[in-house]
């Protein structure tokens, strides 16, 4: 294993970000006030945004990095840009959201980076090593973040739900790489262990082992019937790193099934069939999708509502995931825009969430939100138009998203019964979402509203409804974008 | 020429400038008023500049949009929507010009005006897209404004109609979607390239089952907003909660894109399941013919009796097209605007009554003709135009409708229609028929208790109830002139939107024909005048080499 | 031994592991149970690899080390943080967010 | 071709449009000048064109004046075209000569009303709309003017729209007419589909010719034609308020009287009489449907007469007397004498207007009221209306020398010598004929206790009232006196052959061209029809003296004291609009609520979309129940979900179909689905259902010989051999 420069270059995003990380921690301990720290966060997002744009310009095509533990490819840096604009967009509704709370902890802002440099891994990851660190890497920030609201009872116990059910899954994750391991006769990188896989199907321990593995990961992305961690540890957190949990994490976990089901599992034989994942995680989507948006119906919290919100979407993300097992034309690319949709989207949506609490009024109540048109009209329309992205309707990222990874599904005749599904779903989706556009719009306010100034914030809200917006009407520079991750060697 | 990019954004700047302008409330109405009439004389030019000798579509602008999606932004008029544009245009104006158009309310005109504005460039879009993504995000563009007028300046129970109307619509235009894919995917599957393309994709014939599949996905979301019973039901709900100028353009505008989309997707995309389907459908059209007029003979409140009366006059439109001649279709076309320019007219007056009296109930009205005599007579020409009076605009339509149905047989015969649309087209007409007496019935019941009889009850006596002001007249005038024109020189209407009808008309006979010929297949291509597939050319978009 | 043996005993220590995590009530104890799925899973990655012949699983192993001990370190972060608040580490009682 | 034909509708129709919209700025002077003008003018027009063009017009199928297309889809072609020969030539200076009169009448009658120039306009535009329906060259124009006149009359039957029986009034004729108006509708819907145009000279001539288009059986063996003519018949009977839909003339009554004088009697109401012969041609092609218009028409005849008997109103026993007389002209144009009805339309025009104006001109003495018991001994008060009552009276009685005699006896002599129904209905004729004589019996009668109640004997009003008794003013009294010289002298145009000794009357032979061959009536027929014609309206008359005279009589009240029930339904006017109500309006009403509560309310929203709604939201409120908040429930969600998923995917698939083929005993089995097997499965299949596998293996397919045919249960099995799990699917075959 050698180290050559231009595998430092590459991977520099993720270097970047996990030092500014580290930077950011001794910087709190050491400056004065929160502030230091959180300009060096962000800093070193911009700079690592920069250094991903620089080798996005730079090289064409992917390169395998440290022996193939992890690859810089057109689709991990793409996700790489998603990822490290969440961390940002996180950092930048966090600061005055923990100070309007009381609870500036330099070290969060740290937390955010390291859970973003795990997410980074993860997508980068070509192997269960790297996989298995990015991912836990992201996991114990994630922990600490939600539980970082000390006084917060529900922080607490959210992240000790969160903490038990991700070690739980952990373990599978753990012992799913066992199982693997040795049936494959000693892999662990993805391309060895597609190299094997015909031959391993036949064996119903690397069947076993592949499903642990993948239950480690659909765990992340709060999959039925892994799922349920995900109410208590959204609303408990708080609503910045709901925020985070909701895109950045997703993300990353989505970018990483994509390349072990693209890859490690891609085999036919290993997709197809009775016990392949298609099936498998058919099935689970129409479940995800179906029980998150029921679930969400009744919900009068509305971080918990867009819990399951979040919840419902990573059954429509998992729809590409199997398309991607059909070999069709496109899952990839309609994954990817997607992804960035629903990142914006949700990004924006928690920073209204954020931006409507007050210290002693939290505001978390659908009806809490009554009239929030007349006395704040302009958040009031942005909340409208990621809610419509979050519903699916167009001019809107998250219509569009649908609308690509729908493409995708279609062209296999077997997957038709899950877009027809997952369009349904959308239709019960749309009521839920409407229910705080009815608050908003509809209800004469119940309380005064005091605004809470943050330029961040602002900026945030901002700039993901013009992105949202964007990505519904001009979406073919992201189409692009993420079609350059077409073109890659795994 | 025109282009009719300028058409959609011409309204959606008006909504961004009112949005912005910093002047508030008070101004945002006549900026409204001025986006909407500056769109309307552009689709007033779109009319001078249409040439009624082409049969497809004119004017087009053609832009790629993502092309490696075969996503086009591909816009162009023809004799069936061209109408329609301008009936849209014509009637948002007429609704941001009538000081009745939010009901009672009196604030939050600049969000009204917005909603209004983005309404009608989805309206637009809708009828003039002829890339089907571009119709699916138009289409959809025009739930959500809507759902804001129902919900925001609506009645009672708003909050219930309004998202009935959603829930309604969507139901439809979401299984559409799915259709819509499935379509993109086979007509892929077909040519080789990713197209959106009207035209191709009314090259495509299905296999028979996702065919029938496909079409009922359609025929769902189209009929819906017609709408056709027994999928009525939202309708009067959100008439009823709607304020006046939402009922306005939610009858006059929205529900024709049913009875739109009907006739330029659903019939020419699936023939064959068209035509099997067509008896059901025919049934129904004129089931609610017949039971959304008798339905509406017994309604108290004003506003929910024109909903259901406009239940019955767009099941002309549904049988009109199911009978695919020209006759039928042409007069279904024209039954739509006629349709568009009678409730919207009576809409308004109720919303003037409304506005006078604040009930809508018939029982409270009685003797208005002695405080409001032009509103009287304004009320009784879009009674009368409702009630398809001849010399008025209803009656045409009605009449080529009934003709057309009746005739059908002959007509299908003459044609070569491959096969009947479905059985007894002239005991349907004669059905179809008695909604020309129950309209009578219905609606001068109605005029009869709003406006005769003695002016006995106190509140109708109160000064509050006076006659029309000077907008109120002049969005009366324009109504009344444009029925009374339509009912007696229809001829111009008619002329510009014969050859699309006759082009529609005669690829539809050939593709079922081809249909029927051929009864088991795969999905293909068929292509009027040479049989075998085209091959494709160049694949519009294919990923970027990195 | 022969290697299913080894991992023979290393499923069933996790489905003890897995039993503690679902059964018992203390938190402390949910939380060796995690360990314990963790170890079993190091045991049959260990066992593989002697097997194999290959050091990647001895290396994956310490990296689960890691990742137990980190995880150890968090869960009882957030175990204090949850009793600060409730004054209890039993599991039973920590039920505030549901529905 | 004289483009000065259009200008004869539009002028009243200008004017209408000018008045509505400017009216009440002008003086009432201004109001009817323009108004009277105007029909003037088109009396004057159509006065020049008739005359300067008739040589050519009585010859010819008339002038036709083309304005432009009105509407032209696929095969459809209407023009809006405008055509004048003999027929709508005569009938056109009819409305406008005598909706002229009418309108110089109103100027008095209505003088002290408030919405003057509103029923001006109404009456311009009833005008316009009356001669559009006259000159339409085809039918979708002649309906537009059909609508145009049920338009006016609705609107000016409800003219008082203060009073709420007015406006019903109103209603009740426009919804009644639409009745019509729908068979109209169908009527040229099937000439459309038959003949392919809706152009009346076309027609007409198709007609004549007898094309098999028309002659071709249709429904229920009868011929195009017939169902054609039995739908437009419809149209009239509505119009012309035959039975069953007549019930609506009476009630317009609650108009002003010129209404009824102009609409009522005079013009609209004889419309259908108008189309009837106009399409003369198509009926005589269906002997069954003139039976059927001939056959509706007398005994329309009789039953209007025998309820005119027991009205009190004024206007009610001439609604009834209208209806009645509707019911002769009828008769005339359903015996193929389509001239006989035209001639007694034209009479009828001028006696019946006259006696309306003569009614308007009493109530405008007695202080609007027209109850004729409160009435007697007005000759006095008022004798120019009496006079020409007079007049009018006699000319309906079919009194000889008056006009109403010789255009009655045109139509009896009419029926009596008829042979247009052909050898198996030719008793028609004479029955009708007869039908005939007893209304006119009826006739004279009614006319004559209507004149004896109001103008002979006692005043029986009020004192109030008879302090105000007085003659209308000359703008009244003028017309009255133009009218009542038409109903003495219109006759002339119709003088039968017997007594002009010429070939045919004239009015017969103006139309010959437009009309078509009339029955030959013998000269010895006419006689006898006349004298006993004669007779009867005699007999008539002096039987109401003897009942009447001079006020109610002995023997009056003797009848109604003997047949207490008959006098009642008579007077209860046979209780038909109660019957509709609750045969035909209550049902429907009843349905369509029904409809709106258990279809809409219940069926459609309560269970169709409730129930959807309550099952997504109990499945959304179960969904919350399992989120308990416990995380080791949570785990164990984890925990058992996982296993369920290793369970399911371990498990074979059973294939989507299951292909049989049988050929004589052989089976063969085929689960392959046309597609590439993924799975590495085993299948064994036990064909006789001895639970022995008879085929194992890896093929997916199998066949099998049967050694007896019978009927056998097939076990297919298939084994995943990885995990060794299993699935059996059973189906049964019979072997022939």
């Amino acid at each position: 294993m050698t180290i050559a420069a231009a595998q430092i270059v590459a991977l520099s995003p993720l270097l970047m970000i996990t030092g500014v990380g580290c930077l950011a921690l001794l910087l709190d301990t050491m400056a004065k006030g929160r502030a230091p720290a959180l300009w060096l966060a962000q800093l070193g997002c911009v700079a690592a945004l920069l250094a991903v744009a620089n080798q996005w310009m730079g090289s064409g095509s992917s390169q395998p990095i440290w022996s193939g533990m992890l690859i810089v490819d057109r689709m991990a840096l793409f996700l790489d840009g998603v990822l490290i604009i969440a961390a940002l967009a996180t950092l930048l509704v966090a600061a005055p959201f923990m100070r309007e709370h009381e609870f500036e902890h330099g070290e969060h802002y740290a937390l955010v980076l390291f859970a973003t440099a795990g997410g980074m891994t993860v997508v980068h990851a070509t192997h269960l090593l790297s996989l298995l660190i990015g991912i836990e890497t992201m996991s114990l920030a994630a922990y600490l973040l939600v539980a970082s609201w000390r006084r917060q009872p529900a922080g607490a116990e959210g992240a000790l739900k969160y903490l038990l059910l991700g070690a739980f899954a952990a373990g599978f994750l753990v012992y799913g790489t066992a199982l693997v391991y040795g049936t494959t006769g000693g892999e662990m990188s993805y391309a060895g262990i597609a190299a094997r896989a015909a031959r391993a199907a036949d064996n119903p321990l690397f069947i076993m082992g592949a499903y642990f593995l993948l239950t480690g990961m659909l765990f992340k992305i709060a999959a039925v019937p892994f799922h349920m961690w995900a109410p208590d540890a959204y609303e408990g957190a708080p609503t910045p790193v709901t925020g985070l949990m909701a895109s950045g994490i997703k993300v990353a976990a989505v970018g990483g099934l994509v390349r072990l089901l693209g890859s490690a599992f891609a085999n036919p034989g290993l997709a197809l069939g009775h016990a392949g994942w298609v099936r498998v995680l058919g099935g689970i989507a129409f479940a995800t999708m179906t029980w998150g948006n029921l679930a969400a119906l009744r919900q009068e919290n509305v971080k918990r509502m867009l819990a399951y919100s979040s919840i419902a979407h990573a059954g429509y993300l998992m729809i590409g995931l199997v398309a991607l097992g059909q070999k069709v034309d496109g899952a990839q690319p309609a994954l990817l825009v997607y992804l960035a949709a629903y990142a914006a989207t949700t990004l924006g949506v928690f920073t209204v969430v954020a931006w409507v609490g007050r210290r002693d009024d939290e505001r978390l109540l659908i009806r809490d939100w009554a009239g929030m048109a007349r006395t704040r009209p302009a958040v009031a329309l942005a909340m409208t138009v990621l809610l419509l992205s979050l519903a699916g309707v167009p001019p809107t990222g998250g219509f569009f998203g649908k609308f690509y990874v729908f493409r995708a599904a279609m062209q296999s005749p077997d997957l038709a019964w899950l877009v027809v599904a997952a369009v349904l779903n959308s239709l019960v989706s749309v009521y839920y979402y409407l229910r705080i556009v009815v608050a908003m719009y509809f209800r004469d306010p119940v309380r005064p509203w005091q605004p809470f100034p943050s330029v961040g914030m602002a900026i945030v809200l901002f700039v993901t409804v013009v992105v949202v917006l964007a990505l519904g009407v001009v979406p073919r520079p992201v189409v692009e974008l993420a079609a350059g991750g077409l073109v890659t060697h795994w | 020429m025109t282009d009719l990019t300028l058409t959609l954004l011409v309204p959606l700047l008006g909504a961004i400038l009112v949005m912005v302008a910093p002047w508030g409330e008070r101004t945002s109405r006549p900026i409204g008023i001025v986006a909407a009439l500056v769109s309307l004389g552009q689709s007033l030019f779109i009319v001078r500049d249409f040439d009624k000798s082409i049969g497809a579509f004119q004017m087009a602008v053609d832009r790629p949009w993502v092309p490696s999606l075969g996503i086009r932004f591909h816009l162009g008029v023809d004799g069936i929507s061209l109408w329609l544009v301008l009936l849209t245009t014509l009637m948002v104006f007429l609704t941001l010009l009538s000081p009745q158009a939010m009901g009672l309310h009196k604030t939050r005109s600049r969000e009204f005006t917005v909603a209004i504005l983005v309404l009608e460039a989805g309206m637009l879009g809708t009828f003039l897209a002829v890339d089907l993504f571009a119709f699916y995000v138009f289409w959809e563009l025009m739930l959500i404004p809507m759902y804001f007028i129902i919900g925001i300046w609506g009645g009672e129970r708003r909050l219930y109609a309004a998202i009935k109307f959603v829930i309604f619509t969507l139901v439809g235009s979401l299984l559409m979607l799915a259709a819509i894919l499935y379509l993109y995917a086979q007509v892929h599957a077909v040519t080789g390239q990713w197209t959106f393309d009207y035209a191709t994709w009314a090259t495509i014939t299905l296999p028979r089952g996702p065919e029938l599949l496909c079409f009922l996905a359609f025929t769902l979301a189209f009929m819906i907003k017609v709408p056709l019973v027994p999928l009525h039901t939202w309708l009067p709900d959100a008439h009823v909660e709607a304020p006046t100028g939402g009922s306005v353009i939610l009858a006059a505008v929205l529900l024709k894109f049913g009875a739109y989309g009907f006739l330029r997707f659903a019939l020419p995309f699936f023939p064959l399941a068209a035509q099997q389907t067509a008896p059901i459908i025919a049934w129904l059209a004129v089931a609610g013919i017949i039971f959304g007029a008798l339905m509406a003979w017994v309604q108290d409140d004003v506003k929910k009796l024109v909903a259901y009366s406009s239940v019955s006059h767009l099941g002309f439109v549904v049988l009109g097209i199911l009978v695919l001649s020209q006759k039928g279709i042409q007069g279904g076309i024209f039954q739509m605007l006629a349709h568009g320019i009678s409730t919207g007219g009576l809409f308004l007056a109720v919303g003037i009554l409304y506005d006078r009296r604040h009930t809508r109930r018939l029982s409270d009205f009685g003797g208005l003709w002695k405080p409001m005599p032009v509103f009287g007579a304004c009320f009784l020409v879009m009674v009368l135009a409702s009630a398809g009076l001849p010399g008025l605009c209803g009656f045409v339509g009605e009449f080529l409708v009934l003709l057309g149905t009746f005739t059908a047989g002959k007509d299908w015969q003459a044609s070569g229609l491959a096969a009947p649309m479905f059985a007894h087209p002239a005991l349907l007409a004669g059905l179809a028929a008695f909604a020309v007496i129950l309209a009578a019935v219905y609606l001068l019941t109605t005029y009869q208790r709003v406006m005769f009889g003695p002016l006995d009850k106190p509140e109708n006596r109160d000064p509050q109830v006076r006659d029309l002001g000077l907008r109120e007249r002049l969005v009366f005038a324009v109504l009344v002139l444009t029925a009374l024109v339509m009912g007696m020189a229809p001829q111009p209407i008619l002329d510009r939107t014969a050859a699309s009808v006759q082009e529609l008309t005669a690829n539809y006979r050939f593709r079922l024909a081809e249909a029927r010929a051929n009864p088991i297949g795969p999905a293909r291509r068929v292509v009027a005048g040479k049989p075998s597939a085209r091959p494709a050319s160049a694949p519009a978009g294919t990923a970027r080499p990195f | 031994m022969p290697t299913y043996a080894y991992i023979l005993v290393s499923l069933a220590l996790f489905f003890v592991g897995a039993a503690g995590v679902l059964l018992r009530r203390n938190v402390l104890i949910v939380l060796m149970s995690v360990e314990m799925q963790l170890a079993a899973g190091t045991l049959a990655l260990l066992s593989f690899s002697r097997a194999l012949g290959d050091q990647k699983g001895h290396v994956f192993a310490f990296f689960v080390m890691a990742l137990a001990a980190a995880e150890a370190a968090v869960g009882l972060a957030i175990v204090v943080s949850v009793f600060r608040t409730r004054r209890t580490a039993s599991l039973d009682e920590v039920n505030g967010l549901k529905g | 071709m004289p483009s000065e034909l259009r200008m004869i509708p539009l002028l009243p129709l200008l004017s209408a449009a000018y008045l509505i919209l400017f009216g009440r700025r002008h003086s009432r002077e201004s109001v009817h000048r323009i108004a009277c003008l105007a029909v003037g003018a088109a009396f004057l027009v159509s006065a020049d064109v008739f005359f300067f063009w008739f040589p050519i017009l009585y010859q010819s199928n008339g002038l036709t004046d083309l304005v432009g297309t009105w509407l032209a889809s696929g095969d459809l072609q209407v023009d809006l075209a405008l055509r004048m020969d003999a027929l709508s030539g005569l009938m056109c200076l009819m409305v406008t000569f005598v909706g002229t009169l009418i309108h110089i009448y109103s100027t008095g009658y209505l003088a002290h009303e408030q919405d003057y120039a509103r029923f001006f306009a109404y009456l311009n535009l009833f005008c316009g709309a009356m001669l559009l329906l006259v000159l339409g060259d085809s039918l979708p124009v002649m309906f537009v003017g059909w609508e145009g006149v049920g338009l006016c009359s609705y609107l000016l039957i409800g003219f008082w729209y203060g009073e709420a029986a007015n406006a019903s009034a109103g209603k009740k004729a426009f919804i009644t007419n639409r009745v019509g108006d729908l068979g109209f509708l169908i009527g040229m819907f099937l000439l459309f589909r038959a003949v392919g145009t809706l152009d009346i000279p076309v027609l007409v001539d198709t007609a004549r010719a007898g094309s098999p288009s028309l002659t071709a059986a249709l429904w229920w063996g009868q011929p195009v034609a017939f169902w054609a003519a039995l739908f437009l018949f419809m149209g009239a009977v509505g119009k012309s308020a035959q039975i069953p839909l007549y019930v609506w003339l009476p009630d317009a009554m609650a108009g002003p009287t010129p209404v009824s004088a102009l609409i009522h009697a005079a013009t609209m109401v004889t419309a259908g009489v108008y189309m009837v012969a106009r399409l003369g041609a198509l009926y005589l092609l269906a002997p069954v449907a003139l039976a059927i218009v001939a056959g509706v028409g007398a005994l329309t005849a009789l039953f209007a007469a025998v309820i005119a008997l027991g009205q009190n109103d004024f206007k009610k026993v001439l609604a009834y007397s209208t209806i009645s007389q509707l019911g002769f002209m009828f008769v005339g144009v359903g015996t193929g004498n389509f001239a006989g009805g035209i001639f007694h339309l034209f009479t009828h025009a001028f006696f019946k207007a006259g006696l309306f104006l003569c009614a308007g001109s009493v109530m405008h003495a007695m202080a609007g009221s027209g109850d004729i018991t409160r009435m007697g001994g007005l000759a006095q008060k008022l004798p120019f209306t009496t006079w020409v009552f007079r007049v009018c009276w006699l000319a309906i009685c079919g009194v000889p020398i008056f006009s109403g005699f010789f255009s009655k006896d045109a139509i009896v002599a009419g029926a009596f010598a008829t042979e247009v129904f052909g050898p198996r209905l030719h008793w028609v004729g004479p029955t009708l004929g007869a039908g005939l004589l007893v209304a006119a019996l009826g006739t004279a009668f009614y006319m004559s206790r209507l004149y004896c109640l109001v103008f002979t004997g006692e005043c029986r009003a009020d004192l109030d009232t008879r302090a105000h008794l007085h003659e209308s003013p000359f703008a009244m009294v003028g017309p009255l006196l133009v009218l009542g010289l038409g109903a003495l002298l219109a006759g002339v145009m119709g003088l039968p052959p017997a007594l002009s000794r010429s070939h045919g009357d004239l009015i017969g032979r103006w139309l010959a061209t437009a009309l078509g061959r009339q029955p030959e009536v013998s000269r010895a027929l006419q006689w006898r029809v006349m004298a006993t014609s004669a007779l009867i309206a005699l007999a008539g008359i002096g039987l109401a003296w003897r009942f009447f005279g001079g006020g109610v009589r002995e023997p009056a009240r003797r009848f109604t004291a003997a047949w207490p029930h008959f006098t009642a339904a008579v007077r209860g006017k046979f209780f038909i609009d109660e019957i509709y109500d609750w045969l035909v309006v209550r049902p429907l009403r009843g349905l369509s609520r029904v409809f709106f509560l258990v279809v809409d309310r219940i069926l459609i929203d309560k269970l169709l979309v409730g129930g959807w709604t309550v099952l997504v939201d109990t499945a959304g409120r179960l969904l919350r129940l399992v989120q308990v908040g416990d995380v080791q429930r949570y785990l164990a969600i984890f925990a058992i979900g996982l296993a369920a998923l290793v369970y399911v995917m371990a498990r074979p698939v059973a294939p989507s179909e299951v292909k049989v083929r049988i050929e004589g005993r052989s089976a063969t089995v085929d689960l392959t689905e046309g597609k590439a097997a993924v799975d590495k499965l085993e299948y064994g299949f036990d064909f006789d259902g001895d639970g022995r596998e008879d085929r194992v293996g890896a093929a997916a397919n199998a066949n099998w010989l049967y050694p007896r045919p019978g009927h056998y249960q097939l076990r297919i099995r298939i084994k995943d051999p990885r995990w060794n799990t299993s699935r059996t699917i059973a189906r049964t075959i019979d072997i022939p």
